[in-house]
């Protein structure tokens, strides 16, 4: 049963990705762009996650924390960029 | 376990580490700390010629974990004449840059160093991915190098250099990939090993890899037509590290040597002299290619740096025989270019210094100012680098004349030599003639034309000053006295380079060693 | 032990579920103001809800209980309203709320 | 060891006369070197005349078949002797006609380096050596032509003459080798007795012609004589010595000397006799119509050197004697003629024969001496120049040279013989007689004596020689030709009278049609002018020289367009074809024969996704930001990538740097365009889409063959000794910091070089940074948003826990030094992006110079700690130890090593983000410790 | 499984390339920085593609990922980041030295 | 409630510090409570200039129960609606505008965390701070009342907020 669900729940963040990529690719503007990037890397700690589960190890749950901080500190640099442009003042 | 082997390495890493900790403190502590460590490595790399020459190759095994798993460092008689040649032409260029030129920009103590520590790596290291690592922190250091002190056309001639060297660098890693997606190994002599045995299945893929590597070997080396990022980059950056940049095209025709006798040399199986095809022909033409730039040049800098290219394709043509003669006499070559070279960058510095405006272009002006120390400099230069006697370019001319008599392209090879030898004699010449005689105010008529002056602010340089050109051009005759020795020295090492099985078994063993004899008896 | 599976697939298909709604919204929402609702709130909620899901099945599955997983989502909850609130400040300087679907900037 | 010393005293003693200030002692330093040399030649008189030849040798550069080996033979005891005695004249000389003005020092220094050069080839017993000073003398004889540097003239003359004689030893040595190869020894000894071997040799053709270039070229031999006449621009001692004796003379020299080995064959004659032939007639025809005294000179100079080529052509045994008397009586009156033309120049300050005349009247005793110096010259009986050229005319007239065309030899050397008697007289005619010269820049007057005593003993010399051949003469001659000969040397006497015969005729035709001819000259010159411009090798010279130049330029900017895009096209040019060549007609197959694993649908996705943001990077490149944002998502994928094929450690690492790279990448576009413009035309555009798909195809391609492959690794091993020798789990790990511990050691090195060397190329530099955004808005006036500044501050610790675990557990789980460095750094930069500089750099009051170099100083360390156990560098140790209460825990010396990790890393990315953020920020200037520590330097400067 | 991954890097690699081919500074970075990913990936494939093998030694496990290329990659992406941002801050220097960000510092700059 | 000294500048951070530390590790061991404590004790000696207040929590049962109970239902409650406006057929319906919230609290902290709990709670995410720290600019996925909304934030969320931080 959990398999089942594994896989149902992989298809869905594997669609959810793809919808970001859509907004990534159809903007319109920049804002937009990095908040489809940022939803990816949160998608993706969604995949580590199910990958984890599914591989029964906890191998991954270093990479996805790391994703997790790297894609705030991403966004936040790229939101200040377009701010300011100046991203260490 | 030989620990001087790695000390090169060791010591301008740590002294570099140190002179970044005493970041802001006045320079003179930089340079004691710098050129007290160079004069030290250089002793030691004395010393490691002297281990090669009188026993058989070292291994230093890093990590004490045995080969092939570990790295290793290995010293033959090449590797330490390498090391030897770079750490005795730093000491000098490090000096000449202590009258100033370290003082235009940050850092440039610790980066030479590092410098010192990449070119040293790659000469020493035994293994193929440890080779990438070292040619990064070479690259790093020069790119550094090259652009202190700044400057429009220095900046753009970096910029080229640095570009370029990355795509390289990647380059690299793909055939690091493909070599070790077949063989499953990266140290250099089991490569040896796996690459005699391999199923001629993997004939063309191991054949790419190896012929992958000569791209970015190529690329280091110089050569034709990837060669066109030197004659800005050498000739734009500064006196001592253009000096210095004499050797760094050497560290690519090592690495082509090195890997095309020890990997993909003759008992290589399916890749067998994959290089042989190429190697001549590419060379042959670089070397005509530079001997044109020598002649194109309109600045003594440049002059100069197409000499290196000329140098380079001289080199690896007569290496590209792959004979025992051919190659011992590349090794004579070897340090008489790379000295001379540096040693002239730094006199074309020195004139370019008292001809203030000019510079270093070839048109006339006011004579320089110590045009009697600077002329007999430029001129014994000229000469040794025009391969005329009694300079140490000749001894090495006629050497390599000789040692490629039995290739089968020997017409083209000394047909090419001995023409690019009488266009650079054509090119010197006419350098010398303008910096030095053809002198402004024009005059053609006068007695008392020597009474011509200088620029009266042109700076005037004591023998101190000048003391690392001379150093370097006293090198040449040195080789010609001691050409005895030297040449025997060549001659083993070559015997040593010709022989994998010495560098194999030094590393694995002579169990391994032994696949390797009887794969190449079988074949 | 299915007890466990079932509450781990309960909090992996309610998390992905979320997750995708947020990237639904993403997908589907007309300006970018109404667009960033979705990723802050449901995809936070659904990837936090799909490492606690992981966190109940590995302290069922290895020895000891595995809680580390709910750092994960304790981070997101703590930078999801940062990041949305820079996305949106930054959307609010190149005024695209004044001028809807303003192609872009650069 | 006295041989040696005979070339080696004036060439290690070249530098002495330049250290005296007094140009008597400069004269007098070079004369006694000159003449101690000359008494260690003479020391060997009495063996040479003994018909022995003293040998000395001693090993040098075997490798080269170079030994410093020297002979004296008769020959070249003969040249030597030439050599020293004339050089000695020829200083005498020059101390009176070297101005005070010229560096007379200098100008000694580069005689002796001559004269020692010279020595050297007459008395080396090696080719090698031989060699040696052969492009010696050219070197030499350049510093002497282009003494008057200033004057062009000599500039050029010095450089052609550089080329044309060096270019010719470059032909030579190639020949030198290929005897030396032939025959197996490169010494004289043993070539000169090897003639049946080297004719036997198929390369006996292109031997001998190698070394002919060579000796044609020296000796200005047709079609290379232009160079000859233009070295006349060289003060006349130079050319006195140069032209007479020495230079011009070691071509005909080597062709003598190895006259034994290489003569005696068609080849030879057919070559070598028809360039004398030609290279006589040419050349003395030329001097006819030479205005200058000097350039008259030159070109008999020519001639008599083909006179004597010619001879030497001719291969018979008397011929060879000929040749060498000849050269004996040539150096003596030719050094002498040209000095008298030294005297006639610097006293009247012209050396132009149409200004000249009437001198006689002025300098009677030089006009006297002249007289006597022509008459040799042209072959007047009672001068030695009589006897040596009668003997020519009469080997002229051997029969059976060349068939049916035999009349050639004694026709042309006839022409010739009558033009030397018309250039003759005209050198005495024109300028000692006719009417008297009015405008002459000096008043004409007689030179001191010291400048004359050398041409009155030389003129002596070819009377005395002239008179009492067999006795002066005779013995030296005979022994010099004995040398070369050996049992060949025919019997003759030298002597005034050897009855009337045909030669005898031929001389007195000569004498006659000279004089006729000379009375004519005025005809002929009109027709004469076109031709001696054409035939002026000189022009052509340069216009070559000028071409080659030209054209190198043309190529070299063809070639180096200064355009960074070709470049790399060629790069990767060279790489796709390197990288294809080995399969095309390959038998080995493209694929392996492993077999491919399944696509599972979420990678399939991930990796469509992966190429799509991958091509929208370079749609949307134009677009930097744009850009950098699928670039970001590229990285992410790649990280997923490494998660899906089981390499955590990679992801972490992959993600980290990404963001960095990010971050650096938008902090960059901040100070540069935001837009890329549209440039290249379409035609390019296809070019490197072309190229690129291509590089893409080949990287599919070796991927593919690589993945379809079995393969053994060695990896089992880091598998296996990870645990029990590494002390960890996590085996990437062990290998970073154990296994392969020097890879990472140098990748830190190269972090901390970046640091470096972006620090560097930061310094005191400043860009501008636009005022506005892109759609032109002022930025936003909040720098420091509260929300993140009260959010992130409290956050640090945490993330500095976090690293902190990434850190230690490194060695067991995915994570590390690098990977914690990295998260540190980041962390850190994002309290400077939240507060700012001002507020951030005080709270972390350490210089990142100083971190990162102790991450490398740690590194080193703990390698070099095994040292003192007795293992090699980076010999890693790990124990477990067990403590109350706290229990079980690993101690491992990667771990400091590790520790140096990751101190490296921090400190080099703090370094450069700071370094590049306070760039532009002009407040960030007064908070950094090192802008503080140069305001005290600047400071402690201006006390 | 292994041709999806060669294709991407095909893809990778064509892409990084046109761009290292472009004539501004900044997108030969991006370029540069597209063809250090590929490499990488390389390197790293070339150990083949491995499912659920991460080289982490524990008792219930038999197979690994072929842990080297892992190892060398991770100091190829360090020693890539160091080159990537030592040629981002040149090409700042070269704007402001060449007073263009073109790579040979020659065409008008265009905002 | 715990005063830190030069030696322990934040007690309160360090005992978080070893909690995280023993969740990251995932044991309870003795010696890892120890590193913990180590660590939880340097890290907050280094990083202490970054953050030199101590958050004054003066109501921790407050604090609690805000954040377990009136927060986490919040936020569930907040997606379930999110998600149900997200999906509906016809987004056209949805209201979405700005609205300005007066802030009462002065601590950046407290308005800072305030932020953050609107960001996540229904369908209202904070994208901005006045300059002068007065007013929070809201916006509302789907806003019928503003007025509603905002008093809705100032009773639920600022009240009890500024209430759990004031000293
Ligand atoms: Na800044
Ligand atoms: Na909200």
């Amino acid at each position: 049963m959990l398999s089942i669900a594994i896989a149902i729940a992989f298809a869905m963040m594997t669609l959810a990705q793809l919808l970001n990529l859509y907004r990534l690719f159809k903007g319109p503007s920049l804002p937009d762009r990095i908040l489809a990037l940022d939803t990816m890397y949160i998608n993706s700690i969604a995949l580590f996650v199910l990958l984890g589960i599914f591989f029964d190890t906890t191998t991954y749950f270093e990479a996805a924390l790391i994703v997790a901080v790297m894609g705030f500190i991403s966004t936040v640099a790229t939101s200040k960029y377009l701010m300011r442009g100046d991203i260490v003042e | 376990m030989n620990h001087w082997i790695v000390l090169p390495l060791l010591l301008p890493m740590l002294v570099g580490s140190i002179i970044i900790l005493g970041v802001n403190k006045d320079i003179a502590w930089h340079r004691t700390l710098g050129l007290a460590n160079t004069i030290i490595v250089a002793l030691i790399a004395g010393y490691l010629v002297y281990l090669s020459a009188t026993g058989p190759i070292q291994v230093y095994v890093l990590g004490d974990w045995s080969p092939p798993f570990g790295i290793v460092m290995v010293l033959d008689q090449l590797s330490a004449m390498m090391v030897f040649i770079t750490s005795l032409l730093a000491v000098f260029c490090l000096i000449y840059a202590t009258r100033g030129a370290d003082k235009l920009g940050k850092n440039f103590h610790a980066l030479f160093q590092f410098q010192l520590l990449g070119i040293n790596g790659a000469f020493l290291t035994g293994d193929m991915f440890n080779l990438f690592v070292f040619f990064e922190i070479m690259l790093l250091a020069s790119y550094g190098l090259v652009l202190h002190g700044g400057g429009v056309k220095r900046t753009k001639a970096g910029l080229h250099y640095v570009i370029l060297n990355l795509v390289g660098s990647s380059v690299f890693l793909v055939g690091v990939g493909i070599i070790y997606g077949t063989l499953g190994t990266l140290n250099m002599a089991d490569l040896a090993v796996r690459i005699s045995m391999a199923s001629p299945d993997d004939a063309a893929l191991l054949q790419a890899g190896g012929l992958i590597f000569f791209a970015v070997f190529a690329l280091k080396a110089a050569l034709l037509p990837l060669y066109f990022w030197l004659p800005n980059t050498y000739g734009f950056t500064s006196a001592p590290v253009a000096a210095l940049f004499a050797v760094m095209t050497k560290v690519g025709v090592y690495v082509i040597l090195r890997v095309y006798t020890l990997i993909f040399g003759e008992h290589a199986g399916v890749a067998a002299n994959v290089l042989h095809p190429w190697l001549l022909p590419i060379a042959l033409v670089t070397l005509v290619a530079g001997a044109i730039g020598v002649a194109a040049s309109r600045d003594l800098g440049r002059t100069i740096a197409y000499l290196v290219i000329v140098s380079v394709g001289t080199l690896l043509a007569v290496i590209g025989t792959f004979s025992v003669d051919a190659i011992a006499s590349a090794l004579v070559y070897m340090p008489h270019t790379t000295f001379i070279t540096a040693a002239m960058f730094l006199i074309a510095d020195m004139i370019r210094q008292q001809r203030l405006d000019a510079g270093s272009t070839l048109t006339p002006d006011l004579p320089v100012k110590q045009h009697r120390l600077l002329g007999l400099l430029f001129f014994t230069g000229a000469v040794a680098i025009a391969g005329l006697p009694p300079l140490s370019g000749f001894t090495a001319k006629v050497m390599m004349l000789m040692g490629v008599q039995e290739s089968s392209s020997v017409a083209w090879i000394w047909g090419l030599v001995l023409v690019s030898g009488l266009m650079g004699l054509i090119a010197l010449g006419r350098a010398g003639s303008i910096v030095f005689w053809k002198t402004l105010p024009l005059d053609d008529s006068g007695k008392g034309a020597y009474e011509k002056k200088p620029h009266e602010s042109a700076p005037a340089f004591s023998l101190s000053y000048a003391f690392p050109a001379i150093a370097l051009i006293a090198i040449s005759p040195m080789l010609v006295i001691f050409g005895g020795p030297l040449t025997e020295f060549a001659h083993q090492a070559a015997a040593q380079i010709k022989d994998p099985v010495q560098y194999v078994t030094a590393v694995l063993g002579s169990d391994i060693s032994a696949l390797l004899n009887e794969t190449e008896g079988g074949r | 032990m299915l007890i466990v599976e079932i509450i781990v697939s309960f909090f992996l298909l309610l998390g992905a579920f979320f997750a995708l709604a947020g990237s639904i919204g993403l997908y589907r929402l007309k300006d970018f103001f109404t667009r960033l609702h979705g990723p802050t709130k449901a995809t936070t909620l659904g990837v936090g809800s799909m490492a606690v899901a992981s966190a109940i099945y590995f302290s069922f599955h290895l020895e000891g209980i595995s809680l580390h997983e709910v750092l994960i989502t304790f981070f997101l909850f703590v930078t999801a309203p940062i990041s949305a609130h820079f996305l949106a400040k930054a959307a609010r300087h190149q005024r695209i709320h004044e001028d809807k679907g303003h192609p872009d900037s650069d | 060891m006295s041989l040696p010393l005979i070339p080696l005293l004036p060439l290690l003693g070249a530098l002495i006369p330049s250290l005296f200030r007094s140009r008597n002692l400069n004269a007098a330093s070079a004369g006694a070197i000159a003449g101690l040399s000359l008494v260690l030649l003479l020391m060997q008189a009495p063996a040479v005349f003994g018909g022995e030849m003293p040998l000395e040798s001693w090993s040098w550069i075997p490798a080269i078949g170079l030994n410093f080996a020297f002979r004296v033979s008769g020959f070249g005891f003969l040249f030597a002797f030439l050599i020293l005695a004339i050089g000695l004249l020829i200083i005498l000389y020059a101390r009176y006609y070297i101005a005070a003005e010229d560096p007379m020092g200098r100008f000694y220094t580069y005689l002796l380096l001559f004269m020692g050069s010279m020595l050297g080839i007459v008395l080396s017993e090696n080719l090698i050596l031989l060699m040696m000073f052969w492009e010696l003398t050219s070197i030499s004889s350049f510093l002497l032509i282009g003494f008057w540097s200033y004057r062009t003239d000599a500039r050029e003359g010095a450089r052609m003459a550089l080329v044309i004689t060096g270019g010719g030893g470059l032909a030579m040595l190639a020949g030198f080798i290929l005897l030396g190869n032939i025959v197996g020894s490169f010494e004289l000894t043993d070539v000169l007795a090897s003639k049946d071997v080297l004719h036997a040799h198929a390369l006996y053709p292109l031997t001998l012609v190698l070394i002919l270039l060579g000796a044609f070229t020296k000796s200005a031999q047709f079609p290379f004589q232009f160079w000859l006449p233009h070295a006349m621009a060289a003060p006349t001692p130079v050319s006195a010595y140069l032209h007479s004796a020495t230079m011009v003379k070691a071509g005909v020299f080597l062709l003598a000397l190895l006259f034994p080995v290489l003569s005696g064959s068609a080849l030879w004659f057919y070559i070598v006799t028809p360039v004398g032939l030609i290279t006589l007639m040419f050349a003395a025809y030329m001097a006819v119509f030479k205005d200058d005294l000097k350039g008259l000179l030159a070109y008999s100079t020519v001639s008599h050197l083909g006179l004597i080529t010619l001879l030497l052509g001719l291969g018979s045994p008397l011929a060879a004697f000929t040749a060498v008397f000849h050269i004996l009586n040539h150096a003596t009156f030719k050094a002498g003629l040209f000095m008298l033309a030294g005297i006639i120049d610097h006293e009247t300050g012209t050396r132009d024969m149409k200004r000249l005349s009437g001198l006689w009247k002025y300098m009677p005793i030089t006009a006297t001496l002249t007289m006597l110096g022509c008459a040799a010259m042209a072959g007047v009986p009672l001068f030695n120049g009589f006897l040596s050229k009668e003997m020519f005319l009469a080997e002229a007239l051997e029969p059976n040279l060349f068939g049916s065309f035999s009349w050639v030899v004694p026709l042309g050397a006839t022409l010739a013989a009558i033009f030397a008697v018309a250039y003759s007289i005209r050198m005495v005619h024109d300028v000692f007689f006719k009417e008297e010269a009015t405008d002459l820049p000096k008043k004409p007057h007689e030179p001191p004596h010291g400048m004359r005593l050398p041409a009155e003993i030389l003129m002596s010399l070819c009377i005395i020689v002239g008179l009492f051949p067999a006795l002066i003469a005779g013995p030296i001659v005979n022994v010099a030709a004995g040398s070369i000969l050996g049992d060949a040397l025919p019997y003759y006497t030298i002597s005034i009278w050897h009855g009337f015969n045909m030669a005898l005729a031929l001389s007195i035709i000569a004498l006659i049609g000279g004089a006729i001819f000379y009375m004519q000259k005025s005809r002929i010159f009109d027709s004469h002018v076109w031709f001696s411009r054409y035939c002026d090798g000189k022009a052509h010279f340069e216009a070559f020289v000028a071409a080659l130049v030209r054209w190198s330029r043309a190529l070299t900017t063809r070639m180096e367009n200064g355009s960074l895009q070709r470049y790399i096209a060629l790069l990767v040019g060279s790489v796709l074809v390197l990288g294809t060549a080995p399969f095309i007609g390959s038998s080995s197959p493209f694929l392996g024969n492993v077999a491919m694993t399944q696509v599972d649908p979420v990678t399939l996705v991930m990796g469509l996704i992966l190429i799509a943001c991958t091509v929208a990077t370079v749609v949307t490149h134009r677009n930097r930001i744009l850009a950098v944002i699928m670039l970001g998502t590229v990285g992410l994928m790649v990280s997923l990538a490494f998660i899906r094929f089981s390499a955590p450690d990679l992801a972490l690492t992959q993600i980290s740097v990404e963001v960095v790279t990010i971050i650096l990448l938008m902090m960059a576009l901040h100070l540069l365009p935001r837009a890329t413009p549209v440039e290249s035309t379409p035609t390019r555009r296809w070019r490197d889409l072309g190229l690129a798909v291509l590089a893409g195809v080949g990287t599919t391609a070796l991927m593919m063959a690589v993945l379809t492959r079995p393969y053994e690794t060695i990896s089992n091993y880091f598998l296996e000794q990870s645990v029990p020798g590494g002390g960890g789990t996590n085996v990437v790990n062990v290998i970073l910091v154990d296994f392969r511990g020097f890879d990472t050691l140098g990748e830190i090195v190269v972090l901390v070089i970046a640091g470096l060397a972006i620090y560097a190329l930061l310094h005191n530099f400043e860009l501008k940074a636009p005022k506005v955004d892109a759609l032109g808005r002022l930025w936003t006036s909040d720098r420091f948003p509260l929300i993140l500044a009260s959010i992130t501050r409290p956050l640090l610790p945490l993330a500095l826990l976090f690293s902190a675990y990434i850190f230690l557990r490194g060695h067991n789980e995915p994570g590390g030094g690098f990977i914690a460095g990295l998260i540190t750094a980041t962390v850190l930069i994002l309290q400077y992006v939240a507060s700012g500089i001002v507020w951030t750099r005080p709270r972390l009051n350490f210089d990142n110079h100083i971190v990162m170099a102790w991450g490398i100083i740690i590194a080193v360390l703990t390698g070099l700690g095994s040292w003192v156990v007795g293992y090699p560098f980076l010999t890693s140790t790990f124990e477990y130890f067990t403590l109350p209460l706290i229990g079980k825990f690993e101690l491992a010396s990667a771990i400091a090593f590790d520790l140096g990790v990751f101190l490296a890393v921090v400190g080099s990315v703090m370094l450069v983000l700071v370094k590049l953020g306070s760039m532009n920020s002009p407040d960030a200037a007064t908070v950094s410790p090192t802008a503080q520590a140069e305001k005290e330097e600047a400071k402690k400067g201006a006390h | 499984m292994e041709l999806l991954v060669s294709l991407c890097l095909g893809v990778m690699m064509a892409c990084g390339v046109y761009l290292a081919l472009r004539g501004r500074t900044f997108p030969v970075v991006v370029g540069l920085t597209l063809i250090g990913y590929t490499v990488n990936m390389f390197l790293f494939v070339s150990g083949r593609l491995h499912t659920n093998l991460p080289a982490v030694i524990s008792p219930e496990r038999l197979n690994y990922a072929d842990p080297l290329p892992q190892a060398l990659v991770l100091t190829a992406i360090v020693i890539g980041f160091g080159m990537i941002a030592f040629v981002v801050v040149l090409a700042l220097r070269a704007k402001g030295e060449l007073g263009s960000d073109h790579v040979d510092g020659e065409k008008e700059e265009v905002r | 409630m715990l005063q830190g000294n030069r030696w322990l500048p934040h007690p309160l951070m360090t005992l978080t510090l070893i909690v995280l530390w023993l969740l990251l590790m995932n044991t309870i061991s003795f010696g890892h409570i120890f590193l913990g404590a180590m660590l939880g004790i340097a890290i907050p000696w280094f990083t202490n200039k970054f953050w030199p207040e101590r958050p004054c929590i003066s109501k921790p049962m407050l604090m609690a129960r805000f954040f377990l109970g009136t927060f986490l239902y919040d936020v569930v409650v907040a997606n379930v609606n999110v998600v149900r406006l997200i999906l509906q057929p016809d987004i056209g319906k949805l209201r979405p505008d700005f609205f300005e919230v007066p802030l009462d609290a002065q601590d950046e902290l407290v308005i800072s965390i305030l932020a953050s709990v609107i960001s996540l709670t229904p369908g209202t995410v904070s994208s901005e701070i006045s300059a002068d720290r007065s007013t929070l600019i809201v916006h509302g996925l789907d806003v019928p009342d503003k007025e509603e909304a905002v008093r809705n934030i100032k009773t639920r969320y600022e009240a009890p907020l500024k209430e759990m931080f004031s000293c």
